[in-house]
């Protein structure tokens, strides 16, 4: 109890640190810095109608170049972890339930119609909300049903990490492109802006985000195929 | 140039395209890694070169296509390249190292190398504080992987521990990135220091969010266990990675946050610095496991670089200068040790004597650790010196003081694992795989300890003057090693010779006396080298290592040179010591108290340096802040090298322990270094007053007496052959010490003159002790006996150094004495005289039963074949006693120009000479005639004696009166063990080893607290957890002082 | 007004999930709670106009964190009950 | 100030989330548990961020009516949060799946997911 | 060349007086010493006999160099002694070589030939002639001590190390003794004086009444003669160099065998009233009161 009193105190403590962050809080009315910039002249300089997204894979492109770094990270310690014991026995059971007639066929018809659902929300990712991301992890959430519905359904590893390694290092390249082309690294000036609001517009943003979506969504899925797949008792 | 967007692109790119590889093509997988860390270091290279050479401008690299702070922009400057460098030089060697293991993992372990290196990277470069988040991110997860890159309990629980410290620790500093972000409407750092003075409270405390995150990445004390737990558990070649390119990278976003500090800010993160530094040293004490040793060590090293980063207000233009050198330092020595500590696979530091086994590998973990704790000529020398030369200039002694214990602590555990190492007696040695890949990253970083080191001191303003070739030629003797002794003895005395010819005519003044007892001793002591048969591997290296920093000490015109060389002479004694059968812990305690003694010295001279336009050895004559601590600390440094009573525990083992010819060198010539500094800093500084009142040297000179008579008596008492002679340095050193403390010019001549005596008697008794050792195995005395029979040169040696010794005259030890009580008449000192004149009498006590236990009494049975000693150990004796007579029939040959030299600076008091004939306001002496009368009466006595008992005939051993039975035993018969046992009993309590228990004490209280301290470390992650949060809140309310 | 009313009701919600993520015994509920209270999270984005992050919390944050979490349960129960 | 304003509650909402996380981290024994708190700090943190981000009736940053495209920067709320928090999101999510498979991992070496039975590491 | 042959008859004559006188002093001594104890005692010329007995002895054994030349050392730093010291103040016949060192030269010397003879006995072999050796050095260390407190104190008021100088300054009156002109350190000197003739209650070191013990132990024949000849003249001339520190010295032989030999009867009544002290008695009794009048008598010189 005592043990739990101290870190009660340390919270507290804690708390009252950060409360002059929260004390300190005032609204706003209008953007200032950075955001201000981007709001008055991110559509002239990116061309997306979703700031977010220009915000995302232009000006801060390195960061989410970190971002699926992260992930695949993530993802290649995970088989690093997980691959030691080696001996995959395939798990035939479902992690949740029983897998029935029901969700079999369910699965059968949700999946594809998931799938076109990632792709839609990653290719559409410059003019509406979503992007790469989210539409990685709705395939992610496609191929994790599939897995639910039919647990020895196995899939490739080498197709997953094909993609990944590809979509990764189209990445890269697009973003070297931008050194030799445009501006900078990840420049999305490498391809013509379009027409603001068009789904051809942007420069490389929406070839960006597929990228990112087809990585981001390999990479989830493999996290998720490693961690079925691993040794039972795993 | 290369671009350095192309370092991301290069590492990146490989590590995504590694998934393309096949499980059969790790091989090619590897050799693209490799070729992408190398490739990336070449490009930081080129930056660094460009900008050393050429003298580039920094460039930054926009992404996006836009300008800050629109978008992330990176900088690659001096620093940024410099740290890329190191970051990328660690990953591509460490690669190399891991070769086999990563072999075995496959392109996932690639991958997660290359994303570590990748994150480390940008990190150093981004200007951009959540880009800097990111990536911290990318190195963390790739820290978890390459934890459990050898997958068992320890690892994936000591993984587990890192995970959730980072993860709270990113968390809060994500939280304080955007309120930074929400009161200035920028994430880049630029406008960050553009703008930090904004008055928001609240603005203060995002920035605080951060900078505790940052700190908190470096580990700081005690919020640290989970990284001490990654340190020990995680795969060598792993810690090594993490110590050398974590810490590395994280030491360089404080530095480039630091500005967003307030002064307040920077104090508190000085002290949590110094806290670190000082805890994990304290804690390590007690640590054998070597990789949390290491781990101990890496973070009390980086503890220190926080300080020197809080202290930057103090240390001025010099930070970056000091922070570097001792950064670099620890990088390289770091990795190093983690590497070797993987190649030897030991669970405990004791076991460390496999590395014996590997000669190569012993140099370099030596050379890592003397570059740890910062010797030179390695690169944290010259930074902790111009640390403590800022800090004094600022007026921070608290810290000075903080930092030297510091580093105290941490040569205490690393010392004695060298020692460990090196000398622990282990009965069996089994060997260890030694791979070439293995090897080859810690050759190259030990290599370039020493390249480093010599670089770091060519751009130091001061050290560059210091002279190089004597080391160098010591470091030469390492390459032909593999000669014959009698070879490399003829070379080494070729050496000595030739330097001190092209020494000899600049020499003047003290120089000369001291420089020929260095030079000439040196060589007289060499001579007897050439009793060793073999290669004597390991002896000449160091033997002239110490030579070389003994003349360092006379020919250096700069503090920091003389500093520089009283440190190669410790580094060269430490092995000469160590070398001994059984001398293992009593180097170590040579090597404490040389290093405490060293850092007292240094910061002494840190102080004499305030508001000086330069180092030279003159400003000690004007110092203008503390002249009485300046004094003070100098004083005791030396003084800790002379071994005055209460630093002198160190001595006794450390000298009798040593090889037959290395006792000469340390206790006859070595000591003499510490009269060396006493003589420059009393004629440098002259008296200094505590509190206006009490003289310095006053107490000085007390203290000398009671060292002379404490050194006496405990000689007396001694057992052991050397011990005593041992003991016997420690009383005469309390002499010389008292000679000196008189300041007068008769104090002056008899302490010179007892320097150079003692160099001589103390030699020559050692080399003969030395020489009866080597035959009869034994150091005990009481275990010979009657090898006068035996071995009458040697006992003719120790006869005329005892007397000698002694003060006896007519030889020329009583020259020494007399000018002695002179001198003390005309000072005053009578009490002081008394206890000296006692020490003399004393000093009778333990001659005699030095040559009656060895030499006369019973001769043991074991002993009746025992040959003679060595001849080459005779010769240089038999020299030094040729010299000695020579000096006792002429005095004046000796004092008349030791005198001279005197006279500039003491002319009151002069001693009169008319031819041998020397006349004092009290007195008056003539050696030569007393030489003749004593000679002539001896002459006579003895033909009257001859006369009348002609043809005595020889008795057998046991023909004597024994109350009324014949005894036939040596052993019962022999009157040796606890000679004075009855003296004991009298004044025993005087030499009850209270100082010995005292340091002890110290020692073990020391190690009690570390012990005590390190049980926060209770090994639940949880409680890790909670500690950083105790830590963030504490520091919070030192640093707001509440809300 | 209506917003804020929601925003009230969504955060109290959330916090009694979080108490329960934290304080449940069973760890079923517990990640179940502290899904909930990602998901409403993703509603609250909703409301402060940020549809983007509203979709990625839901999916990401709420969706496939709690499929992780629900497979590591999973293993780690049918390795108990296999000792 | 407006203390009943919905930025201002989710703010509050996100602090007092994060803190029940951290209350979590520090005193659930239960490995998993513990992973669930820096969930839910994760998620506490998220509120704040968006909540600092928000601009009172302003709409999201999403310029596809027309009448958004001019004087922009008063018109919408703030994107720059918006994005920081869809990496964080996403870090989080890579963070909580290695944290999960490390805790499976230990559960694996010792069948217990008590955080004090890992204590093999100390001093 | 002429000055120096005087040199060595004067100091031969000074010699043999001191010889002859040396050795009727011991027998005297001795004599005085049994009647005091009720017993008849030996002849006062005793002594002599012993000498030409020792020297016409046959057995002639050695147990080594050291052990031949061990009482040549002893004799010498007798002779020495003597020889350095200013006998007859005023005198050039018996200044003798007192010219080649001063009072720290003598104070010395004096332990030369105790050291050599140590050395000598400890070839013998005997365990006893090392205990003896032993036990007289640690002895000694204690005894000096008080001593060396006198001298420097005598040196102090006289502000020289010269012997001549000392005595001369004492002339006059025998109120510009030392002994009245500064009494505590002639006290000091004077209890320090008691252990160096080795008598009761300090002679464990030499011990003639029971077992034999001490370095004579081994000594026989010529050996021994060579010593008994050093008892005689090294007592003498410690006695004579308390006289010139203590007691004014002498300006004739008449005044050096009167004072001499009452300085001689201090020690030996001493020894007579008190029985011996251990080694390690002997040690803190000097340790202890002696040392601290020495120090007083320091301190007196410096300060007042």
């Amino acid at each position: 109890m005592l043990r739990n009193s101290l870190i009660l105190l340390v919270l507290l403590g804690f708390a009252a640190a950060i409360f002059p962050l929260l004390h300190s809080y005032e609204a706003k009315d209008a953007l200032t810095g950075v955001a201000e910039h981007y709001a008055n002249y991110g559509k002239e300089e990116v061309g997306a109608a979703n700031l977010v997204s220009a915000v995302v894979v232009t000006y801060r492109g390195f960061d989410t170049l970190g971002e699926v770094t992260i992930l695949f990270l993530a993802s290649a310690v995970i088989g690093l972890f997980l691959k030691a014991s080696e001996t995959y026995t395939k798990d035939t059971r479902s992690v949740f339930f029983k897998s029935t007639e029901i969700l079999v066929t369910a699965s059968r018809l949700l999946v594809p119609m998931i799938l076109l659902l990632g792709v839609y929300i990653f290719i559409n990712g410059h003019l509406t909300p979503g992007g790469g991301f989210q539409g990685g992890a709705v395939i992610a959430s496609a191929f994790a049903l599939l897995l639910l519905s039919r647990p020895q359904k196995h899939f490739s590893h080498k197709v997953i990490s094909v993609v990944e390694s590809i979509s990764g290092i189209s990445f890269v390249f697009i973003g070297l492109l931008g050194v030799l082309l445009a501006g900078g690294f990840l420049d999305n000036h490498i391809l013509a802006m379009g027409k603001f609001g068009t789904l051809l517009s942007a420069g490389a943003i929406p070839i960006i985000y597929i990228l990112i979506g087809l990585k981001v969504g390999s990479e989830l899925t493999g996290i998720v195929r490693n961690l079925k797949e691993s040794q039972k008792e795993g | 140039m290369v671009a350095p967007i192309y370092i991301i692109a290069t590492l990146l790119g490989v590590a995504f395209g590694l998934g393309l590889f096949g499980k059969k093509m790790n091989s090619s997988a590897g050799f693209l890694s490799l070729l992408a860390l190398g490739f990336a270091s070449f490009i930081s290279l080129e930056w660094l070169a460009g900008f050393w050479l050429y003298d580039r401008a920094a460039e930054y690299i926009y992404t996006a296509g836009f300008q800050p702070p629109f978008s992330i922009n990176l900088l690659m400057g001096k620093e940024e390249a410099l740290f890329t460098s190191l970051i990328n030089i660690a990953g591509f060697f460490g690669a190399v190292y891991l070769w086999d293991k990563l072999k075995k993992i496959g392109s996932n372990g690639y991958v997660t190398l290359m994303g570590m290196i990748l994150g480390l990277n940008v990190i150093i470069m981004t200007r951009d504080l959540f880009n800097l988040f990111v990536f911290l991110e990318i190195s963390s997860i790739a820290t978890a992987g390459l934890i459990i890159f050898s997958q068992n309990l320890r690892t994936i629980a000591a993984g587990f521990k890192y995970m959730l410290a980072t993860g709270i620790i990113s968390g809060i500093l994500l939280l304080g990135i955007v309120f930074m972000y929400y009161f200035t409407g920028t994430l880049n750092i630029d406008d960050f220091l553009a703008v930090h003075s904004l008055a928001v409270k609240g603005f203060g405390v995002a920035v605080f969010f951060v900078l505790i995150a940052i700190v908190l990445e470096l580990k700081p004390f005690p919020a640290n266990g989970w990284g001490l737990d990654v340190y020990e558990s995680a795969d060598s070649g792993i810690a090594a990675l993490i110590s050398a390119g974590t810490a590395t990278a994280s030491f360089f976003v404080m530095y480039k946050l630091l500005p967003l500090g307030t002064p307040q800010f920077h104090m508190v993160l000085a002290g949590i610095g110094l806290a670190t530094f000082i805890g994990s040293n304290l804690m390590g004490l007690k640590q054998t496991n070597p990789n949390r040793l290491l781990g101990y060590s890496s973070i009390g090293q980086v503890g220190l670089l926080v300080t020197i980063l809080g202290l930057s207000e103090f240390l001025g233009e010099r930070t970056t200068f000091i922070a570097y050198s001792i950064l670099i330092s620890h990088f390289l020595a770091k990795a190093g040790l983690f590497w070797i500590s993987g190649i030897v696979k030991r669970s405990t530091i004791k076991e460390w004597a496999v590395l014996r086994n590997s000669r190569l590998l012993m140099i370099l973990f030596g050379v890592f650790v003397f570059t740890l704790i910062g010797f030179p000529p390695f690169p944290s020398f010259f930074g902790k010196w111009d640390m403590m030369l800022q800090l004094a200039a600022s007026n921070q002694y608290f810290w000075i003081i903080g930092v030297l214990l510091g580093s105290l602590l941490e040569g205490v555990y690393l010392f004695r694992w060298l020692g460990y190492a090196l000398k622990l007696d282990n009965t069996e040695l089994p060997s260890f795989e030694v791979k070439w890949n293995k090897v080859l990253p810690v050759v190259v970083f030990g290599a370039a300890t020493f390249v480093i080191g010599y670089f770091v001191s060519s751009i130091h303003p001061y050290a560059k003057v210091i002279n190089y070739i004597p080391l160098a030629v010591a470091l030469a003797f390492v390459l032909i090693d593999f000669l014959p002794a009698y070879v490399k003895n003829t070379l080494a005395i070729l050496a000595m010779a030739y330097y001190y010819y092209y020494l000899y005519p600049t020499l003047s003044s003290f120089g000369a006396v001291f420089g020929a007892i260095f030079m000439v001793g040196g060589i007289v002591t060499l001579i007897a080298g050439y009793a060793y048969k073999g290669q004597r591997r390991g002896f000449y290296p160091f033997a002239l290592m110490m030579f070389a920093g003994l003349i360092g000490l006379i020919e250096a015109k700069t503090t920091i040179a003389f500093f520089y060389a009283w440190e190669v002479m410790t580094v060269g004694s430490y092995f000469l010591i160590i070398r001994g059968k059984k001398s293992m812990p009593h180097a170590l305690s040579y090597m404490i108290f040389s290093m405490g003694g060293a850092y007292l010295m240094l910061a002494g001279f840190a102080i004499a340096s305030v508001g000086q336009f330069n180092l030279d050895m003159s400003t000690l004559s004007h110092v203008l802040v503390y002249p009485t601590w300046v004094f003070i600390l100098l004083a005791v440094g030396f003084m800790t090298k002379t071994a005055s009573l209460g630093l002198h525990i160190w001595l006794p083992g450390a000298h009798a322990e040593a090889e037959t010819d290395v006792s000469p060198m340390v206790s006859a010539i070595l000591l003499k270094a510490g009269v060396f500094g006493l003589v420059t800093l009393f004629l440098a500084m002259g008296d200094q007053l505590i509190g206006g009142e009490v003289s310095v040297i006053y107490l000085l000179g007390w203290l000398g007496a009671i060292t002379a008579v404490m050194g006496n008596l405990m000689a007396a008492f001694q057992e052991d052959a050397k011990r005593l002679l041992a003991y016997s340095s420690v009383g005469v050193l309390g002499y010389i010490l008292f000679g000196l403390s008189l300041m007068s010019h008769l104090g002056w001549l008899s302490a010179i003159s007892i320097s150079v005596t003692h160099f001589m008697f103390k030699a020559l008794l050692f080399l003969a002790i030395g020489g009866v050792v080597w035959r009869v195995k034994t150091k005990e005395m009481y275990r010979m006996g009657g090898l006068i029979k035996r071995m009458p040169f040697s006992f003719f040696s120790v006869l005329i150094g005892i007397i000698v010794l002694a003060g006896l005259p007519p030889l020329s030890g009583f020259s020494g004495k007399w000018i002695f009580y002179n001198a003390i008449m005309m000072k005053q000192w009578y009490l002081q005289g008394a206890l000296i004149f006692f020490s003399g009498i004393v000093a009778f006590l333990y001659t005699f039963r030095l040559i009656h236990s060895v030499f006369l009494g019973q001769l043991k049975d074991e002993h009746r074949e025992v040959k003679e000693a060595p001849f080459w150990i005779l010769v240089p004796q038999y020299l030094i006693i040729g010299v000695l007579l020579f000096f006792s029939a002429v005095p004046n040959s000796l004092l008349k120009p030791i005198g001279k030299i005197i006279t500039p600076y003491f002319p009151v008091g002069a001693l009169d000479w008319t031819g041998q004939h020397a006349v004092s306001p009290f007195g008056y002496w003539n050696g030569l005639v007393i030489f003749y009368i004593v000679v002539s009466i001896f002459l006579v006595v003895l033909v009257w004696l001859i006369i009348n008992n002609r043809r005595a005939q020889k008795v057998k051993q046991f023909n004597i009166v024994f109350a009324a039975e014949r005894p036939f035993k040596p052993e019962t018969t022999h009157y040796a063990y606890n000679f004075y046992a009855h003296y004991r009993k009298a004044i025993g309590i005087l030499v009850e080893p209270k100082i010995t228990g005292w340091w002890e004490g110290v020692a073990e209280w020391a190690h009690a607290m570390g012990d005590k301290i390190r049980k926060i470390y209770n090994g639940d992650g949880q409680s890790y957890v909670i500690h950083i949060m105790a830590f963030i809140v504490i520091i919070y309310l030192i640093s707001f002082g509440g809300f | 007004m209506i917003y804020l009313i929601i925003a009230i009701v969504l955060g109290i919600i959330m916090l009694v999930a979080a108490v329960i993520a934290v304080y449940n015994k069973d760890l079923k509920t517990a990640i179940i709670a502290a899904g909930v209270t990602s998901l409403f999270a993703s509603v609250l984005y909703v409301l402060l106009a940020a549809p983007d992050v509203a979709l990625t919390e839901a999916s990401i944050g709420s969706g496939l964190t709690t499929l992780i979490f629900f497979y590591v349960y999973n293993k780690i129960r049918r390795n108990n009950a296999q000792e | 100030m407006q203390l009943f304003s919905i930025e201002y509650i989710s703010l509050v909402v996100g602090f007092l989330i994060l803190l029940i996380g951290i209350w979590g981290i520090l005193t659930r024994k239960n490995i998993l548990k513990m992973v669930i708190g820096f969930s839910l700090f994760d998620t506490g943190t998220h509120i704040i961020i968006v909540a600092l981000g928000y601009v009172k009736n302003k709409t999201a940053p999403i310029l596809n009516q027309p009448d958004l495209q001019t004087d922009t920067a008063h018109k919408i709320v703030d994107p720059v949060p918006q994005a920081l928090v869809l990496t964080a999101i996403v870090i989080g999510l890579g963070v909580t799946a290695l944290m999960l498979v490390y805790a499976m991992k230990l559960h694996n070496e010792k069948k217990t997911l008590n955080i004090q039975n890992y204590k093999d590491l100390k001093w | 060349m002429g000055t120096i042959v005087t040199k060595i008859l004067y100091a031969l004559l000074t010699l043999f007086i001191v010889t002859n006188y040396g050795l009727i002093l011991s027998g005297v001594v001795h004599k005085i010493g049994a009647r005091v104890g009720r017993r008849h005692g030996i002849r006062f010329y005793q002594p002599y006999i012993d000498l030409i007995k020792n020297y016409t002895f046959r057995t002639r054994i050695t147990h080594g160099i050291m052990y031949y030349i061990g009482p040549v050392f002893r004799l010498t730093g007798g002779i020495g002694l003597l020889l350095f010291l200013p006998v007859i103040y005023g005198s050039p016949v018996f200044d003798n070589f007192s010219f080649a060192g001063d009072l720290t030269f003598v104070l010395y010397f004096q332990f030369f030939g105790v050291l050599g003879m140590a050395l000598g006995a400890g070839e013998s072999g005997h365990p006893y002639s090392a205990l003896g050796v032993s036990r007289g050095l640690a002895q000694t260390t204690a005894m000096e001590l008080p001593l060396t407190l006198g001298v420097l104190a005598l040196a102090v008021q006289y502000h020289t190390l010269n012997i001549h100088d000392i005595v001369a300054a004492q002339q006059g009156s025998i109120l510009h003794w030392t002994l009245f002109t500064n009494p505590l350190a002639a006290i000091a000197m004077m209890l320090s004086f008691l252990a160096m003739m080795g008598r009761s209650p300090f002679d464990v070191v030499l011990a003639p009444q029971e077992i034999p013990i001490g370095p004579p132990t081994e000594y026989h024949s010529a050996l021994l003669g060579v010593l008994q000849l050093n008892r005689a003249i090294f007592p003498a001339a410690k006695l004579i160099l308390f006289m010139n520190l203590l007691f004014g010295g002498a300006t004739n032989w008449g005044e050096l065998i009167i004072k001499t030999f009452f300085i001689y009867m201090w020690s030996v009544f001493v020894g007579i009233a008190y029985p011996r002290f251990r080694v390690d008695q002997s040690v803190r009794w000097y340790l202890g009161i002696p040392l601290l009048i020495g120090v007083a008598a320091i301190l007196v010189v410096k300060y007042f």
